[in-house]
């Protein structure tokens, strides 16, 4: 077992990793901003070196000073949360050569997962659903008609290098394909001087759902069952759910066995989330993440399992405690992300919190660095708050989120508990009928 | 009651609704900045005060209501708080007990004493019923009755003011 | 289902019962004295009422004020909580008397387990294990050797009116017997001019283990596993876990079994809890509690129910939705009573909480109705505060109290929480090795 | 460092010790009713400060420790603490990284620097190691060296004060 963990990272999640730790009885470092001095997690880490000024260029990304860090404080091993140097397989590779361990996947499979096509070229070879679509480039419209009479209309036409909706057409039927590739090969050389395009199956009202994998060194890979995510506003998840209330537990066995089979086949180790497009009865590989997510706890709180403690113990070469059939789901968890945003126009407002008091009671979990007093600083990601609560059922834990987030107190600064107070009295949201275009409807409407 | 949140007998589904509107109220304080929102509306009023201008957590919720109370109930006279009443004159009788306050033997009955009228110490000057029992409550002093805080049939908690005898 | 519930009590168990009301679409009415006017279930009940001034009697054990306040708020049913009125068998018939449902037991049932020898009476008949002694008073010294000599040394001879530690003897032999019986009657006789006496099996180091049962109007009963709560001052629990450290899961299925079955027979109806002492493999009923009690929630932590919420449904007539086998046990959960006391001295420390910021995180669960600017009132129970945590096992769960008390800030007042915190660092707790003596005899070690 | 809790290297042993100490001390600041207590005993310092009188709640447990540092750093010279010295003097040169400061090229060398000498803007004054590589700090300004708050081989954490230049 490591002696001391060094966290990279700040907020809610290096609290939350601390606690994992202290918890195990390992030290902890807290390394920190100069604009973080005051943070919860640093003032309870067992050492916290200061690593740079505020921007996360000269401090949680810088690379250096972690490293130093590490090597004066005499860690065994580097946490890297979510986000900064997570996904960063550079970062992995320095930390190994340093004879430190990166609590994470190996760099060559962040490596892998980070490059988005040849991700989607490995989980289909390892037997994992993609959207389907041309293998490469379409050349001409009889190819390209072809193949969107193969994967079924609507189909999207995608330049190559595209990005920001330049360059895409949603081609509903077969006479609109020649104008669309048109068009789209135009403006895509306008704007990228490449005209290239692809094709792609096309979803109007997917959701986002996501299934949790955990493998060791010894060729053991569970999954943990899915997450839905599919509340989200420019891609960022505002909440989520396990389980999806789109899942029956003959499609969850289906799909996490198959994800699980993929996942060990990699000969992944860690923590891991492979997401997902799902529309009706089908799933569509997006992407792996190949860290700890956000929304780990909601996984959490119907599995009875502390997520950080099992990535730690692979981490040092342990086999996981359990097999897939030790895997029990019990009852229903959502978890609310609590920003520092006004509620509707999701304008930043950091500042000083004047009174903080969490909801508490049984089955309900906050996790927050937050306290009375602590300044949220304007720097970083707006994230301050976790609210996760379970119940026997969707419905009750619904009613038990409702009253949490009636006894949960943050002054001082905006947040976004009015928006989830909004959602959780939504008969679409209760109902379970929503898709990943279904949050930035609601928040027009309620606009208008 | 004039302190109870809520008088005896809300509905759900009005409950519901007024519960809706203080969330839109509370979104609107954030919005706004504002400290505090006043509004009176198809028969209920709600106030909703920003966290960090109320006293305690439990009465806000980032800004959360910390009055939900149908205007029939202040408009029948009993704008004051308990809290505000208490002490602002020293001849104000409080309840002493929890019950419903009768200021008449039976309805439409002359009232036991009206503002303006002398009364002496131990006269009744209101009935409190509580378990079925009429108790009388008489005056604690001699003097002019100068305020009446409850009207008739209203519930009553301890310590809340029922009149002023000046 | 009840449309509307009065909460006939304080503090955290007012909220407890006010936070499962909301979470079941009930409306709640406080009541509450001069003294609790701006206490948390207050500011979050949906109504509100003052009911006397600040001592007790004039307030919470208030019976007319109650009444009326259930009557001008239209409240269809009482939740008593724990101490003041909740085994008070009249006010379970004054209640009924006014069409009003008590969330509780009958009234015959308090009465016959307020009524010590009509409860052991009781327990003996419906097979439940009591301490073995004279049936009722001995009267010569040869009658007493027969009884002790069956039941086995030590024994302890009693006063039938004794109290408060006189007219009590401990025989370890049978040649100390005669002495002991000749001591305690002229003692008894000074004392209380009644030298009738008693003889009883003496247990010298006992643990105190309680079964939670639970029943229903349709003569289903379940147990809910026990709670080891041998930690105590002057009778008083501290320190609450589950399962007990000292029984397998043999002798959990073989006792609870035989409580559940008597409960049953004796047809109970709703939440109440079976205590024993505990010595030599062998269990003795002490007395059965007919009401919530303050450590339900290390029960409800290893089981994932909510018990008040089951309490509340049986109370409606509802069946229970589970049977015995249904009942899992989860891990393991530990308690810690927090009061506004020394933490040594254990003088009460009222006053207002200048610093309030609860412990977070994973498993973690605080019941408390406190926060920053609260004021709590001398007229009181010093509970403040409690702390439930959860663990895969009993040393995980003892790391997770570690941390979680580390984190846990009460400021302006004294807590018991450095109690607590020097008790999870003694070997003899961690190892589980201690009874109902032990604690008092720590707290001596300590001083000294 | 001078903020850093501990010292790397701080075994397990010790900080159990330590903490059991800090728990006592918790107890007998509860106890005693002080809001501050500092002791210094075999080679540990410990200072606990009362709840309420720390500024933040993770710094405190009810009475809980809010340092705990090896003597050894105390004594080494540097009482101050970033905060305290950074803006106490418009000369102090603050680390620009994390690492390793060596006052000299080598174990026993002369240091580049000593209170009281004059320096020349850009002369090197100490070297800060971090991942291998010895990084040489310039003084930022002519003057005379009229602190060093550090000692050699000492971590240095960003923005620790390390010498001032009057």
């Amino acid at each position: 077992m490591f002696e001391k963990i060094l966290i990279a990272n700040r907020g809610e999640i290096a609290l939350r990793i601390h606690r994992a730790c202290r918890e195990m009885g390992i030290a902890t470092v807290a390394v920190h901003s100069t604009a973080d001095e005051n943070a919860m997690h640093v003032r309870l880490a067992d050492e916290s070196v200061c690593i740079g000024p505020p921007p996360a260029a000269d401090s949680y990304l810088n690379i250096p000073a972690i490293i130093s860090a590490a090597e004066v404080t005499g860690a065994d091993a580097i946490h890297p949360g979510y986000g900064f140097l997570s996904e960063n397989a550079r970062f992995a590779d320095i930390v190994a050569e340093h004879s430190i361990t990166f609590i994470g996947p190996t760099a060559e499979h962040i490596r892998l997962m980070g490059d988005k096509i040849a991700a989607k070229e490995t989980a289909k070879r390892l037997g994992i659903p993609v959207v389907p679509g041309s293998e490469g480039s379409i050349d001409s419209l009889a190819e390209a008609e072809k193949i969107a009479d193969a994967i079924g209309y609507p189909v999207i036409v995608k330049a190559a290098s595209g990005g920001g909706g330049r360059g895409m057409k949603v081609v509903r039927t077969p006479d609109e394909l020649g104008p669309a590739m048109s068009a789209a090969g135009t403006e895509a050389k306008a704007a990228f001087g490449d005209d290239t395009l692809y094709l792609e199956k096309f979803l109007e009202r997917p959701r986002h759902i996501e299934f949790q994998v955990l493998g060791d060194m010894h060729g053991n890979t569970v999954h943990l069952g899915e997450r839905d995510c599919s509340l989200q506003r420019r891609h960022q998840k505002i909440l989520e759910e396990a389980p999806s209330p789109a899942l029956n537990d003959k499609e969850r066995e289906r799909m996490g066995g198959i994800v699980a089979k993929a996942i060990s086949k990699l000969g992944y180790i860690g923590l891991g989330t492979v997401e997902f497009l799902y529309e009706n009865g089908e799933f569509y590989f997006i992407e792996m993440n190949t860290r700890l997510q956000v929304e780990h706890p909601v996984t959490e709180m119907i599995t009875g399992l502390d997520l950080v403690r099992e990535q730690i113990r692979v981490a040092t070469g342990a086999k996981l405690p359990f097999r897939q059939k030790d895997i029990k789901f019990r009852g229903h968890a959502i978890e609310c992300r609590i920003n520092a945003e006004d509620p509707l126009t999701f304008a930043p407002s950091p500042g000083k919190i004047a009174e903080y008091h969490p909801p508490g009671g049984l089955d309900v979990r906050v996790d927050s660095a937050l306290y009375a007093g602590y300044t949220v600083p304007p720097y970083y990601d707006s994230l301050i708050s976790k609210l996760i609560v379970r119940g026997t059922n969707r419905n009750e834990c619904l009613l038990r989120l409702r009253r949490s987030l009636e006894e949960y107190v943050i002054g001082g600064i905006k947040t976004t508990i009015p928006l989830h107070q909004l959602l959780i009295g939504n008969d679409d949201f209760v109902n379970g009928a929503y898709n990943i275009n279904w949050l930035e409807a609601f928040l027009r409407d309620h606009e208008g | 009651m004039a302190t109870a949140k809520k008088k005896a007998g809300a509905k759900s589904p009005e409950r519901r609704s007024a519960d809706k509107r203080v969330r839109d109220l509370a979104m609107l304080l954030q919005e706004t900045g504002l400290s505090e929102i006043e509004i009176e509306e198809r028969g209920t009023r709600i106030r909703v005060v920003a966290a960090g201008h109320a006293g305690a957590p439990g009465a806000a919720t980032g800004a959360a209501p910390v009055a939900v109370a149908p205007v029939a109930a202040a408009a029948e006279g009993q704008p004051a708080t308990a809290d505000e009443a208490t002490g602002s004159h020293p001849g104000t009788l409080l309840s002493p007990m929890v019950g419903t306050a009768f200021v008449a033997t039976e309805p439409g009955a002359d009232p036991f004493v009206r503002v303006g009228d002398q009364v002496n110490a131990g006269q009744t000057v209101l009935i409190i019923e509580a378990m079925k029992v009429m108790n009388s409550i008489p005056a604690p002093k001699a003097g002019k009755v100068i305020e009446i805080m409850i009207s008739d049939a209203e519930p009553v908690e301890f310590g809340q003011p029922l009149l002023v005898i000046e």
